[in-house]
């Protein structure tokens, strides 16, 4: 069942946590919320779910306007950030809980509701624990139930609060492959909050990325870090290095450093973001760059070797990060300390006054 | 204490200071002050064969009065704890004019003292007072009756309920009810499979306590008892004849027999609901 | 400077005793040219003999009580088993004997003993088990049926039986039981001593009437010096002259204001219509002695446990 | 919190009324108008009559007797009840949950037979009574009395609203002061008793209500010496068996108004505790 | 000074937490103590600090053996993982509270505390929070709050338990940074506990990896990750992947997979552990080894594109990961449900019954 909502608008007392979100979730597809702490996510799904209200706007589930519903009566799947299992209930109580709640006459059999959870719980790999409390789970098993308990009504929309937030690192990762294997065996139509951008990109079909209330941006994972259309999701999706600085003779310019810009852009003032690993170390500057740094850290952990750099001649909000592989590294033998010149193979430049980037590309002058 | 101590042993260095200063005053306070005292109990009874005790502790008289007074004191308990959960989930869900003095009066049974609760129940209840005029008329007898004890340990216990159940109630997460209706669940349902549960065994130690403290009490009850013998005596007044008798052995049997009754009781109740909270906090 | 003298006393004593001591004040002060000031105790007389066993340092006790003065003799020897030959009249300056409240006009028509064991008649009374004031009125019972029935067992017990079986309320104390029977409205009759019935009619006057029955029960306030802490105390000529100034006219006077029966035949004359003749019964003729009563019919599982249970 | 905005279990108008309805009827029955009846009995004689009560010799001893009681009792259950508090909560020994387990004991009790054990053994025939008689030390029937049976009365209050507070916060923050070099004494002036301030003012509160207004116990080792060992709530008594009913009320009207006193005391209290727990803001995030 | 710590065994009843542990941490040097939960960590922190005593062995501080001496007097600066600020004093009465506990001797004038605190607060870039209270900051600055409370008596050593632990990843980094560039300033002996083997390679000179009240090793974090001496320690120290199978004719076979071996080792069974980077993907099986994979998921965020892998025809306990190049990715556009090959470079070989590994390269014959 696709979801549409209509020009939402939500008050606490004077705040307004939504501002007039409007957006189509396609049926089958999973969709992340993805945005900082307070930017609305839980309130716009509690809204979907019925569990608050909009104080204006439309809630659409397969083109009928469900906005009236109470919770009970949309059938939605809801999966808490901290689970809220019932503790006093065993796992296999648990899950056959929403079954049990049917009206008499929907109610399935005795029989059939053990036979469900049953496959339920072979479902979610867990059999051997139907007669466990929720306090004897572990943290990920705990959020399998859950899901398996909102799955049981069989509803048409799974929503999602952060499920995976209150987990660690690795029972995080392999629970994000489960549900992704779930959801592709039986398509139901998923919404799912996170503030953890590599979750969203990596789990979801579609991505929401909320600000203050507001959609900033929808698209697909793969274009969205492609082409972040504002400062804001671009800051957000990822460690990015920042260069600001005044125009001058088509470079972009701030104390020692520079960078040549292809074409130059409106304005006298621009910034330059950098993503780690579009950006090289070099010992000695180039023709298209000079950007002086001091190492500041060499990290050799993972696939790569990340470098910390701090501008020397020049202002920098933060310090930079670059990615640089074991073998450069190898060859190279960055220490702290030592002085080296960055140089960009591609970056986005945000023109004054303008909130979309340009996508400048160095690479094949290189 | 700010200078390095060599001469204690290794094992005995705390951290935190004033450990011999705490443990020695709480020591010598729960010996001298609660222990001792409690031995006296012991010693008195303890002065009769086994035979006499039980011909005391049996005597059809003080049996009539464990009966009504465990009964009294079974009643006021459940009116309580229907109704200290009823006045605990109205403080913790519900706005309403008038909260805050309601919350403040829930706590009045502690702190006014029990012979003035005792005189002003009877007052109210007897025949000619303002409640019993209107209860007569309907044919209700409340004070000098059982019906009478009931109300005075009620009156005198039901902050036990209302406060130990409200801050569990308090506590209780939303989205445990949030996920019951997601899945469906009527308000009825999510109230007995949801709610109540995880009330149960703070509601049960609220009665338990109420039920204890009915047991031993005794200046509300007696003046709204009527102390009709087999009918409406109740134990501590048992206890109270027999010291005027000067029969302290015989006070201290019957004494411990109450005692007993309730420190089992709460022993019981603390392990069950160990038993209880154990499985739901899986340790 | 003062002398400071301890009267431990029975509850509903406390007016009594505090006119008495200006009085006696008055006295020391003009004999003995000595200020003394009397301290005063009051409460239940057998927790006033625990308490004084458990040593409460009383100079004097003043009890409505026989029992309650021998048990500090015998718990705590600190008086001798001789006390009651030490004053006049079994030491017992004053005496009161067990009589009827009833409502204006007397509705129920009660005269006696026998209207009390009717079907439509409600008593009120304190807990003998607790109340010394109504094993009075049950051993004045027991002295009315002996006397009527002689030696039928089985009628005296039956009469006794019915009589508590028509008792309402038992309260824990004399005047608790009072305050049943006037605030709380609550029964036909109030059985208690002469005493507090004539002091009710006193204060409230016409709406109820005192029925003295024509047998009842001697009930005599014996008091005595505690010779242990009055020696300890260095005020056993005190204690001595405080209570033998009961005796004396002044004071049988003041304490028959209080509505109590004395011996001072000059006052006894001067109220003889306050008090009407009446068969009083010592506790020698009901039940042999104090220690027998209590016995027999007070102890647990005794006359009284088994009548009540009927 | 907008609480009408979210769906929870009997928010319904008619059930949350029909709720809040019963509730009121019986505070309303059980709790305000026994309140009432006291002070309309005190006062239905007027107020002159009141003040001459109140006024009354031996009143005024009774009520400066029961706030002396009070006095020494809370002082001493102060010490004792963060003395154990602390003892249980930050140190571990063996014995430590019978100690917790041992501080309920005055609940479980009645307490006329407290007054009776404490009788029983402080008494001239008591064991302990019996060798303090030989130094001409009494106890019993005197103000010592009356107080150590209070204070047996209240002794929880303190202890039982300090311990879970105390659990629930750890002592990360007396290990941090010992670590900065702190003595014992500033940990706990600095540290300790700042966090369980109002913890205490409430135990205080509860016990100092419980202190003035305790009858069973007292009654039994007082000796109801007038204007001696007498307390309010045993002149209350004596004035009720006095047919002084105006007067018995009058007295129980100051008890009464001592209990207002408190649960005002206990309001303010919470709401403060209250205030200090919102003010703490959730998790904030620095960017 | 530096810190030796000797033959220390504790024990908590009967549950022994460390067991004859002996180390030495340098002085001026940032030590971490890293392990899973449980593995004694935060007791050997507290032992050192003086919070907790040992029942055997010694600490020494500068080669003083100070292990009779009460926390109060070690001089030591520690840091609680949930700070631990006094709650109802603010910030600058926090950072003063260590100097006014010092005896009145020792104890600086008024003037003097309110100078430091106003240095430290400097040093902490929080002067104008100086008047809030704990519960008015935010996470990580409330952690620096807690170090200069710490650093407040210039104290020689700094324990810190578990730091960055309840921060998020963002202001984890930004703290870690910030601590390490205080350290290089002020050269304090720094022990830091952690669970978190990323933070503990970047921000330490020197790394004490525990495990059941353990030292397994004590390496510089290059060094550490480059050569684990045990099966727990490769394991802990990042994602890797494993397998298992028999040794036959100089391969190790196990269902279809294989991975031909330079020099075989004694043994029927052993365990190749191969870390993501060290890895290729083939669309065709190599000379050297025969992994066939079907590709489970890709992930394009950060630095490297992820790609993780369904074991096809043998079996695998976890899904493999392997890192490849954003350029390596727009060559070959692998797919979700592509079946593809790996090729290991290099490996990481433990025979049966051994616990040190064999490294292997296979890089120059590929
Ligand atoms: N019941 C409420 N009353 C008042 N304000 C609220 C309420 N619930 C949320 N808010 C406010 O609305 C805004 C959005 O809250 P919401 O919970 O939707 O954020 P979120 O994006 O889910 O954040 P997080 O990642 O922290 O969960 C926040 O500023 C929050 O403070
Ligand atoms: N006070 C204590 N009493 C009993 N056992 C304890 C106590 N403190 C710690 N332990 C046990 O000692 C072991 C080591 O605990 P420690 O706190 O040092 O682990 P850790 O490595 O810091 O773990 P974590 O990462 O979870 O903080 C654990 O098994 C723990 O259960
Ligand atoms: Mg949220
Ligand atoms: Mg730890």
């Amino acid at each position: 069942m696709s979801i549409q909502i209509d020009q939402v608008n939500k008050f606490y007392g004077q705040f307004q946590a939504l501002h007039d979100v409007s957006l189509t979730i396609p049926e089958g597809q999973i969709t992340a919320l993805l945005g900082p702490s307070g930017s609305g996510k839980t309130t716009l799904l509690r809204i979907i779910a019925g569990l608050e209200n909009a104080e204006q706007g439309r809630i659409l589930f397969g083109g009928e306007d469900i906005s009236q519903l109470h919770v009970r009566d949309r059938n939605v799947g809801f999966v808490f950030q901290h689970y809220a299992l019932f503790r006093h209930l065993t796992v296999a109580q648990n899950i056959a809980f929403g079954l049990e709640s049917l009206p008499k006459k929907q109610r399935p059999p005795k029989p059939e509701i053990r036979a469900t959870v049953a496959r339920l719980l072979e479902m979610i790999q867990l059999p051997h624990l139907a007669n466990r409390y929720p306090a004897q789970l572990s943290g990920g098993q705990k959020q399998r139930v859950a899901l398996a308990r909102a799955l049981a009504t069989k509803p048409r929309i799974l929503l999602l609060d952060e499920p995976f937030g209150a987990l660690d690192a690795r029972v995080r990762k392999d629970l994000r492959r489960w549900l992704r294997n779930l959801h592709d065996e039986f398509h139901f139509t998923s919404v799912f909050v996170t503030h953890d951008q590599e979750e969203a990109l990596e789990l979801s079909d579609q991505v929401v990325v909320m600000s203050h209330g507001r959609v900033e941006q929808v698209n697909a994972p793969t274009e969205l870090y492609a082409r972040p259309e504002s400062r804001f999701v671009f800051d957000f999706l990822g460690q990015v290095n920042e260069f600001s600085g005044q125009l001058r003779d088509g470079r972009l310019v701030q104390g020692d450093a520079w960078v040549r810009l292809p074409e130059s852009p409106a304005g006298s003032e621009a910034q330059l973001y950098l993503r780690p690993h579009e950006v090289r170390l070099t010992s000695e500057p180039s023709e298209q760059a000079h950007f002086p740094f001091c190492i500041e850290a060499v990290s050799l952990i993972g696939s790569e070797v990340r470098v910390e750099l701090k501008a020397q001649g020049w202002q920098s909000e933060d310090v930079w990060e670059v990615g640089i592989s074991h073998a450069e590294f190898n060859r190279r033998q960055p220490r702290r300390g030592d002085r080296c010149y960055a140089v960009p193979d591609i970056g986005h430049l945000f023109a004054e006054g303008q909130d979309q980037p340009r996508t400048i590309s160095w690479g094949d002058s290189a | 204490m700010a200078t390095p101590r060599p001469f204690l042993v290794k094992r005995n260095k705390r951290v935190l200071p004033g450990f011999t200063l705490s443990l020695g005053i709480s020591l010598l306070f729960v010996s001298m002050v609660l222990l001792l005292p409690l031995s006296g109990l012991v010693v008195e009874a303890s002065g009769m064969s086994w035979q006499q005790f039980w011909f005391v502790i049996s005597d059809p008289r003080v049996v009539a009065s464990y009966k009504v007074t465990a009964l009294a004191a079974l009643a006021a308990s459940l009116f309580n704890a229907l109704f200290g959960l009823l006045l605990a989930w109205v403080l913790v869900r519900y706005e309403f004019p008038g909260k805050r003095l309601v919350d403040a009066m829930v706590d009045l049974p502690f702190a006014l003292p029990t012979a003035v609760a005792g005189i002003t129940l009877a007052t109210l209840f007897a025949e000619t007072g303002w409640y019993g005029q209107w209860l007569s008329k309907l044919g209700l007898e409340v004070a000098f009756t059982p019906v009478g004890i009931v109300v005075a340990m009620a009156f005198t216990s039901i902050p036990f309920v209302v406060r130990t159940v409200q801050p569990v109630l308090e506590e209780l997460s939303p989205e445990d009810e949030e996920a019951a209706m997601s899945l469906g669940a009527s308000d009825g349902r999510i109230f007995r499979k949801v709610i109540f549960p995880a009330l149960w065994p703070a509601l049960v130690t609220g009665a338990a306590l109420s039920f204890t403290r009915s047991l031993g009490e005794f200046g509300a009850v007696i003046f709204i008892a009527g102390n009709m013998p087999y009918v409406s005596e109740v134990t501590s007044l048992m206890i109270y004849v027999r010291l005027q008798e000067f029969d302290y052995a015989a006070a201290s049997a019957i004494a411990s027999v109450v005692l007993l009754t309730s420190l089992v009781l709460l022993f019981a109740i603390n392990l069950w609901q160990a038993r209880f909270l154990r499985r739901l906090e899986g340790r | 400077a003062d002398r400071e003298l301890l009267n431990t006393s029975y509850d509903i004593a406390r007016e009594l005793f505090a006119a008495y001591n200006e009085q006696f004040q008055a006295y020391w002060q003009e004999t003995q040219g000595e200020d003394v000031t009397i301290r005063q105790s009051h409460a239940g007389s057998s927790r006033q003999a625990q308490a004084i066993i458990q040593g409460l340092k009383a100079d004097v006790v003043t009890f409505n009580q026989v029992t309650d003065i021998d048990i500090i003799h015998e718990r705590g020897n600190l008086l001798p088993e001789n006390w009651a030959e030490r004053l006049p009249n079994n030491s017992s300056p004053y005496y009161s004997t067990m009589a009827f409240l009833v409502r204006k006009d007397n509705p129920k028509g009660i005269e006696n003993w026998d209207d009390l064991v009717r079907e439509d008649v409600d008593l009120v009374m304190p807990n003998p088990k607790t109340s010394g004031n109504a094993r009075y009125t049950y051993l004045a019972a027991l002295g009315y049926a002996q006397d009527t029935f002689g030696d039928d067992q089985e009628r005296i017990d039956d009469f006794l039986s019915s009589l508590l079986g028509r008792v309402k309320v038992f309260d824990s104390g004399g005047r608790g039981a009072t305050t049943t029977f006037i605030e709380r409205g609550i029964g036909d009759v109030l059985l208690t001593f002469e005493s507090e019935v004539l002091n009710i009619v006193d204060r409230l006057g016409d709406d109820y009437q005192v029925v003295t029955p024509k047998v009842s029960f001697l009930a005599e306030f014996p008091v005595t010096w505690v010779d242990d802490y009055a020696e300890q105390n260095g005020n056993l000529d005190l204690a001595k002259a405080y209570l033998e100034h009961l005796y004396s006219e002044e004071a049988q006077r003041l304490l028959s204001g209080f509505n109590y029966r004395v011996h001072d035949e000059t006052v006894k004359a001067e109220v003889a219509d306050r008090f009407p003749e009446v068969k009083l019964l010592p506790i020698q003729d009901i039940a042999g002695s104090w220690e027998n009563a209590m016995q027999t019919h007070f102890a647990s599982g005794g006359k009284l446990d088994q009548l009540q249970r009927r | 919190m907008a609480e009408s905005a979210r769906h929870q279990v009997g928010s319904k108008p008619l059930i949350k009324w029909t709720l809040i309805g019963l509730a009121l009827s019986i505070t309303l029955v059980l709790l305000v108008i026994p309140l009432v009846l006291i002070f309309s009995q005190a006062f239905s004689a007027g107020w002159g009559t009141l003040m001459a009560n109140l006024g009354d010799e031996y009143t005024l001893h009774a009520i400066g007797l029961t706030l002396f009681v009070a006095l020494v009792t809370v002082p001493l259950n102060l010490v004792f009840g963060t003395a154990l508090a602390w003892a249980v909560t930050r140190f571990q020994f063996p014995g430590r949950k019978l100690l917790i387990t041992l501080i309920d004991i005055p609940f479980a009790i009645s307490p006329v037979v407290a007054g009776l054990l404490y009788l029983l053994l402080y008494g001239r025939n008591g064991w302990v009574g019996s060798w303090l008689g030989q130094y001409d030390l009494q106890l019993m029937f005197a103000w010592p009395g009356i107080v150590m049976v209070t204070v047996f009365v209240t002794s929880p209050f303190v202890a039982r609203e300090l311990i879970p507070l105390m659990q629930q916060q750890g002592s990360q923050e007396e290990e941090a002061g010992v670590v900065l070099g702190a003595s014992g004494w500033r940990v706990f002036r600095h540290i300790t008793l700042p966090n369980i301030k109002w913890a205490l003012i409430y135990g205080v509160v509860l016990t100092n209500a419980r202190a003035v207004g305790e009858f069973g116990a007292v009654s039994v080792v007082s000796g109801n010496i007038r204007g001696e060992t007498n307390t309010l709530p045993l002149h209350v008594e004596l004035l009720y068996q006095d047919y002084n009913i105006v007067g018995a009320f009058a007295s129980a009207s100051l008890l009464a108004a001592i209990a207002i006193l408190t649960l005002a005391v206990k309001g303010f209290v919470e709401w403060h505790q209250a205030r200090e727990r919102d003010q703490q803001p959730e998790h904030r995030t620095e960017r």
